[in-house]
């Protein structure tokens, strides 16, 4: 698989959104020109921040079943790319996140007290007790704010992108989209303004087969693929084995680098598999077999990486399983220190901070209603 | 009669409907295999096949749009948006399209489709899952909104839409879809079964658009509700002891104004509630009509009870939501004049 | 001081913000080159460079999720949609983000864009370049509507608008862009030239959000418009010879609640006029809020001087908009109690 | 340039929208495998249908300047599209028009008097005045409600198609949108349905390279074509010359074929020029040179033919210019009797008509206001 100079155009490129970068060999070798060729260090902390995420998920994930948060969705399998991506882009960059990339606040070491306590929508959440658990935003992370409403946010990213150029600052924009929502116009409107603005951003659809029980047909997957989209407007588009941790550095590296130099924004399609359900109120049961998980045939993220270590003689399966321990660990008593500040229900955030923040100046009708509630 | 919830109302209207006429066809996100993520078409693509009931991209706009070319052609469709906080992609469609197009073309064209849509808070849904939009689409000429409040006008009222030629909004409040809840939150949850109107024929049967249901009858107040607030209002009235009227409006467009009207001057005092945030709700237009038609029948002003103007507040749902407390603060002032 | 009509004052306003703002960019289809298709950003591009005032793609929502991306880092982007009807398409992102970025990051992102648009009818331009959706936008929890009656409003308005750090709506009343239109349709055209109101300052000058202006004081009756229908209430007062308060409200998110009670509690009396269609239009709202503050102080119903309940009627414009005679009317009335 | 067989699938075409196909050559020969081969008296009719058209408009023009009509948009320089689509397809076909495919309904024989009455909004206006001249609707010749909003229509096309296919029908649908118009998200979700259930539908792009004042380009034409817009969703996409009635009509055969026979959508991007200024509200002049028109590569449709026609020895310059005064004096007719009905303000339908068909059956809001406007 060749490795296209920076600046090419849209022709030269035109065979890649049928083909699949990858990097991990099936013996965990680093193989071909995308290796990106990282240091063992970095690779360890991509590890370390992936396991963090996963265990992260499944502690919360019980605690709803628990009944101490009103919702919870796991990122389980996809770690590799929000976790990569938040290592190799800068501090200045902006992530348009969804749902299901927070592997880039824990990569980008946002407080996982933060994210606790958000999901428990207690007295310490940081939002305010205003949204949904795992809507965040992180502004200092380069987190944008997450919403419930889909592909509405990748415009966004076009327009940030638009005006950092504006400034002639050279911070870049990278925006999410999961499969299924590619089929919102808003996504087509992005692509359109980042065409014709040569915005520098960076548009990452994160292939998960999965729209709640819809696969990824439903948006067109039989047709042709994601990566695709990108001939439509003459945009270079990759499509990447998204649980190949080198793999998504390395094409988010080539991407940026293009948005950086004025290049233009690039489209990448990340094949990757939603390994747990939709979220706390989804039963992917009803709808694909149990084992797909299991059978998904690009693996799981993390034991390819923990094996690329491995194999280069920088890791060991008792140290990867001391790890492990270490890890859940630490998530554990964090989230203690969240659930003694209070779960949903127990402990809220001040009543006054429902009515802050509607406007920059309340106007007569917050403060009324803030009296009416005799505040 | 059987005993249905509000869920099972409605998968029995669209069951009976995709029987009885080859034009209905049912579509929306997860909706065909799955069933709809609140269950709603269980089990339809199973009974009626795959070309009646099922699943499309994520896209409302297009959705929308797909639902008016079919019914220009000749279909009924009746589609789910997941939320009603999600429709607002698919409102250029509603509102430049499906409501105008019998208009502008003299009757050439016309969208005989429904919107299925849960709406409304009380379930922790936060900002994105907890909206009550009726307000925007009431002012639009040329749509028809209906919100239900029980399994039993859940299933006609939806029979009715379906039937309809015009485009109709279907609201469902879904705090209500398993049980008729009060806003006593603190209370443990009632099950529909054994409520009257749980008591649902298993066939075909309609509740007529336009027409408001007299839940309770009473001398000192008119109460004007929809949705999980006829519940609400319910709770208030008796918490109270006050003796209202309390009218389910059942469908805001077409509105009866003539039960309103005639409740108010009968009683001379008027109180509104409804869940969405106050400012430009429904609930001015409410009280507007009622003041233009009862203004020398009134002896207080009418009140309006509902959500804050702030967006909707997840962890702060029950100091939001405009419960039994509020609704009972209103009616004792009402009663003060 | 130099007289100005109102797209002079509009472009003013824009040409002192970019001068005066490095973080000012004006945006929308056709505004560039051209200068829009009503001249309101004629010449900026020339006098400021192509990055400050430049042509987008035709599509609604993503001229608003642009401005918006640009505002979260810190641009102040002023954008125009080119007629107030192709406003929808952009509705969800107004209505989802821009409205709720700063509440749900809890300040850490807002959007200070202001939305430019043609809106209101009386140009012959049919069912989609003359309606006025203000209502369902004043609805909107976190989003500010403005609407100006004359240019030296205009112009102030505006610069307030683009200097607030909330969202704005600036609805411009297309029929008095050249002068000031009292309904009176069969008589000659009236230019701006030599109305108080066209007398605008050259350089910067603010008009605040919020505060409605007396256009004309009286004892009798208090009327509340904005946009055209201020000067068709004149026509109206002068023809009926009625001693009317005249409320320009200017903005209807902020409203100025103070002034419309004040007002009201002296007149005893109260007449709402709007273009936009009666049912759910914000007419209901101010109805409500006077209802409920004013109520031990009215003499006689408030009423509603409205469009009908249809879609604008292109060859009907005359018969569907409310022009003085059937304000007239309703002032009439209300001074028989 | 290659004709495809029907049943091909987008790979075997990707080529297909970076190339254009054309049958007229500079000396109006018909050459290429796409020469649909139509009768002399086939082309005569497409011949006389353009120029009514091109009368119609010029005579529309004039009287909008003199006041009898509130507004009016040009097609000149387009009309083959229009009406070698409209005599291509069939009678149970539907098109979604733009404003500038009347050659459409002239091709169909809608009356002239029809169009004028609507036009004037007079007492005979066909849409009883609820609707600006030139949005037109007519059922009856395959022509959907236009409406002043761009492109919200494509989706109405594709659902039309499907419920065609549901009842077992062999309609299609036609679809047009202008190639500034391609930039409105539901021109994406009309595709993304369309390819997600094959639907028997025809997508347009009218690339006329302007949109009021604003190049092809502010719709990404730099950077590809808008035939390249089919690849991003797996369907094959046609380059058309859209001022070559035969190679307008050879397309539309193909893809229409392709539709009714189950072998689904087919996007065709339709390369001409927008003679006129964008409508009466317009002056060209403010942004573009006055003389591009005459420049335009492409030749006029109405000469191309003409010169077609004569080189196959039916037709010569004589009876060319008898045609056209014959075209003129029809028009010329019809309007007059449109006048003598009534035009702007003159003349217009009866009131009641103005609450009529908001909803099937009047409620009482509708019953009241009419009331008090007397009627
Ligand atoms: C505008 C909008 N429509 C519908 C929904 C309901 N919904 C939430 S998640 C989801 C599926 C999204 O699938 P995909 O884009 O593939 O992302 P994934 O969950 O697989 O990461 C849907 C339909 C929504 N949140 N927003
Ligand atoms: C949704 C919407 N946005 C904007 C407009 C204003 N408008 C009318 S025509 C036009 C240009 C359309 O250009 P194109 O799609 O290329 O069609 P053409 O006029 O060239 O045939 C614009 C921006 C509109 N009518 N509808
Ligand atoms: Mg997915
Ligand atoms: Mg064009």
């Amino acid at each position: 698989m060749r490795l296209p100079p920076i600046d090419v155009v849209e022709p030269d490129v035109r065979d890649l959104p049928y083909t699949m970068i990858r990097t991990l060999d099936e013996d965990g070798q680093a193989v071909g020109k995308w290796d990106p060729k990282l240091s063992a260090d970095v690779l360890m902390k991509g590890l370390r921040a992936m396991m963090v995420t996963r265990a992260f998920d499944d502690r919360m994930f019980r605690a709803h079943r628990q009944g101490k948060t009103s919702f919870y969705m796991k990122s389980t399998g996809e770690e590799a790319i929000s976790v990569a991506q938040a290592m190799a882009l800068r501090a200045g960059d902006m992530c348009f996140p969804t749902y299901r990339v927070q592997g880039w606040l824990v990569a980008r070491g946002y407080p996982l007290l933060n994210l606790a306590n958000q999901i428990f929508s207690n007295a310490e959440d940081p939002l305010a007790g205003r949204q949904m658990p795992v809507m965040y935003s992180a502004r200092d992370y380069g987190f944008y704010s997450i919403s419930g409403n889909l592909g509405s946010r990748m415009g966004h990213a076009v327009g940030w992108g638009m005006a950092s150029a504006y400034r002639g600052d050279d911070n870049i924009a990278l925006g999410y989209i999961g499969e299924g929502s590619t089929a919102e116009g808003a996504f087509h409107e992005a692509l359109t303004f980042a065409t014709v603005y040569r915005a520098p951003v960076i548009v990452c659809v994160t292939n998960n087969q999965w729209a709640i029980s819809s696969y990824s047909g439903i948006a067109g997957a039989e047709s042709t693929t994601f990566a695709a989209r990108a001939i439509g407007y003459g945009l270079p588009g990759l499509r990447v084995d998204g649980n190949d941790f080198l793999a998504v550095w390395a094409a988010t590296e080539w991407a940026a680098e293009r948005a950086r130099t004025n290049h233009g924004p690039t489209l990448i399609e990340f094949f990757t598999y939603r390994g747990a359900g939709h979220s706390t109120s989804d039963d992917p049961s009803k709808y694909r077999p149990a084992d797909e998980p299991q059978k998904w045939p690009l693996g799981d993220p993390v034991d390819r990486l923990r094996d690329h270590l491995i194999v280069l003689g920088e890791w060991d399966e008792t140290r990867h399983e001391k790890l492990k321990q270490e890890v859940f660990a630490e998530v554990r008593d964090i989230v203690k220190q969240a659930e003694a500040v209070g779960t949903l229900g127990q402990s809220k955030p001040p009543l006054e901070l429902m009515f802050e923040d509607v406007f920059k100046e309340p106007d007569w009708r917050i403060i009324e209603q803030r009296k009416e509630l005799g505040l | 009669m059987p005993s249905m919830n509000m869920i099972q109302a409605l998968n029995s209207a669209l069951d009976v409907m995709l029987g009885r006429d080859p034009d209905v066809v049912i579509f929306g996100e997860d909706v065909g295999y799955f069933g709809g993520v609140f269950r709603v078409t269980d089990k339809l693509q199973e009974k009626h096949g795959l070309t009646r009931c099922f699943d499309t991209p994520i896209a409302e706009g297009g959705i929308v749009a797909t639902a008016i070319g079919m019914g220009a052609y000749g279909l009924r469709p009746v589609i789910e948006i997941q939320f009603a906080d999600y429709i607002l992609p698919g409102f250029d469609q509603l509102v430049s399209e499906a409501a105008r197009l019998r208009y502008r073309s003299r009757g050439q064209f016309w969208a005989p489709i429904t919107v299925r849509s849960p709406y409304g808070g009380g379930i922790f849904g936060g900002q994105t899952h907890s909206q009550s939009p009726e307000a925007i689409f009431a002012h639009v000429t040329g749509l028809k909104t209906v919100i239900p409040s029980n399994p039993y006008d859940a299933k006609g009222l939806l029979i009715s839409a379906i039937e309809c030629d015009d485009p109709v909004l279907f609201f469902e409040p879904k705090r209500i879809y398993n049980g008729p809840f009060d806003g006593r939150h603190e209370r443990q949850v009632q099950p529909w079964a054994g409520h009257p109107n749980a008591e649902v024929p298993e066939g075909y049967f309609s509740v007529p658009l336009g027409k408001a249901a007299l839940m309770r009858e009473g001398a000192e107040v008119t109460v004007l509700a929809y949705g999980t607030m006829v519940h609400v209002a319910l709770a208030a009235i008796e918490e109270t002891g006050i003796d209202a009227d309390l009218l389910d409006l059942r469908s805001i467009v077409p509105l009866d104004i003539e039960a309103i009207t005639a409740s108010v001057k009968k009683t001379g005092r008027c109180v509104i509630l409804h869940e969405a945030s106050r400012y430009g709700g429904f609930g001015g237009e409410l009280s507007a009509l009622v003041q233009e038609r009862c203004f020398f029948h009134l002896k207080s002003p009418i009140e309006r009870v509902t959500g804050w103007d702030t967006p909707y507040p997840h962890a702060f749902e029950w100091d939001y939501f405009p419960g039994p407390a509020r609704m009972a603060k209103a009616l004792r002032r009402v009663m003060e004049n």
